[in-house]
């Protein structure tokens, strides 16, 4: 599922990293950007975000319903964005998908770019975005059955930092 | 064919159903009429978006699905 | 290295996990991180910022000064200030010092929280201030010898977000 | 004893050495007093800080090294 994305304005290489998937199984944050980016040439920084599945509140599963005919496109759409923003060397955006237990990572938004000030925006505009540009839906199961968890309203102000 | 309408996230649990068959071509008004009221006032709020052949629709009265459309009913998205 | 810290405001544990500390040899950011905050419950998200030795411009190594009596203690007054700004479950704060090569992590900060926000805020705060907080000197290596990289103004304008 | 003097970064190739004796007690203008003219632009310019015992001084003017003290001269660190 890896792809090369080129950028219009890179100085010295039309070749960035690109690594945009839906994946229905446990997946390891650290070794996929470790693998995701070993390659990149002339990274600066690295910054990575990992939501995981808190225990917390007696919470024994998590359920990610999704549209796939907007998922992935959205994820793709939010990357191209991504990449025009900012000065990208390389992304990865890895969903979870289906059921999960706690401690299980849900999403991790990695970006790798020369400054490390490209890298941690990349990474905060992936998360405040994929919200609206994918569309999950989560529910919790805890003793009492599953619950659907409620859109926060809060979210709309992160997102606001970015227009 | 016909018009598949898809139910996603809590709708799927107000409406009993994950998906419904509706004769095309089907329009705002139609689809309203087809669901219980319940889901009928979910979907009328604005928090609610439909998307028709895969794309989300800027203003979901113009729905126009023709045979073999998909038609996905997108609550908004949960938080956290 | 690693230390229990106490925050006040916690709820339900008084519990952080927190590790500052320099390090002479190379290090794996990646390993780091898992080996940290595996055991920190209820995290929701961890967001880690790895800075690392770009090989651009020629450059064969790195090496980085510091001041002992300050450096070392400026990282943990800076971990204290996170903790107190940020609602934190753990900071790792790991920085390289001696020399390097291209590829080399240099800095690595790593914050986990209950929620996205604090954990990237944090990680940013961090890395916008380590270099206020201790005392690097760095020289690059080229063809022609070591050269001091100077410092760089823009930095003063990042430190101004956090007044 | 005496005041050790410590030469941070770029300062210390400008200085031509890491690291300098002198007697205590040692202020501002017997530091100036002991090193090149060429240090003693440096470390008069604003962004160059000093540190005494561990401590950087929040007016280097009013540095007062004792016996046995450390006085560290801290040019800019370097951006990256």
């Amino acid at each position: 599922m890896k792809s090369r994305f080129c950028r219009r304005s890179a100085a010295d290489s039309c070749m960035a990293l690109r690594d945009v998937r839906l994946v229905a199984e446990p997946f390891d944050s650290a070794e996929l950007v470790e693998r995701a980016f070993s390659e990149v040439p002339d990274t600066g920084g690295v910054c990575t975000f990992t939501g995981k599945v808190r225990g917390s509140g007696g919470v024994e599963a998590l359920e990610l319903t999704h549209y796939e005919p907007l998922t992935l496109p959205g994820m793709h759409d939010l990357a191209d964005a991504a990449f025009t923003r900012f000065d990208l060397l390389g992304l990865l955006m890895v969903h979870r998908i289906g059921q999960m237990v706690p401690g299980d990572d849900i999403v991790c938004v990695s970006a790798a770019a020369m400054h490390r000030r490209d890298a941690i925006d990349a990474a905060d505009f992936c998360m405040d975005h994929l919200k609206s540009a994918a569309w999950f839906w989560k529910r919790e199961k805890r003793s009492d059955g599953w619950h659907w968890i409620e859109p926060v309203p809060s979210d709309h102000a992160s997102l606001a930092r970015w227009k | 064919m016909a018009v598949r309408i898809l139910f996603l996230g809590p709708l799927a649990d107000i409406a009993g159903r994950q998906e419904l068959a509706a004769p095309a071509p089907l329009d705002w008004a139609g689809l309203l009429a087809l669901v219980s009221a319940e889901v009928a006032d979910q979907i009328a709020e604005d928090r609610v978006n439909i998307a028709c052949g895969g794309r989300v629709l800027s203003d979901k009265r113009t729905l126009a699905a023709q045979d073999g459309d998909e038609v996905a009913l997108l609550p908004p998205v949960s938080g956290g």
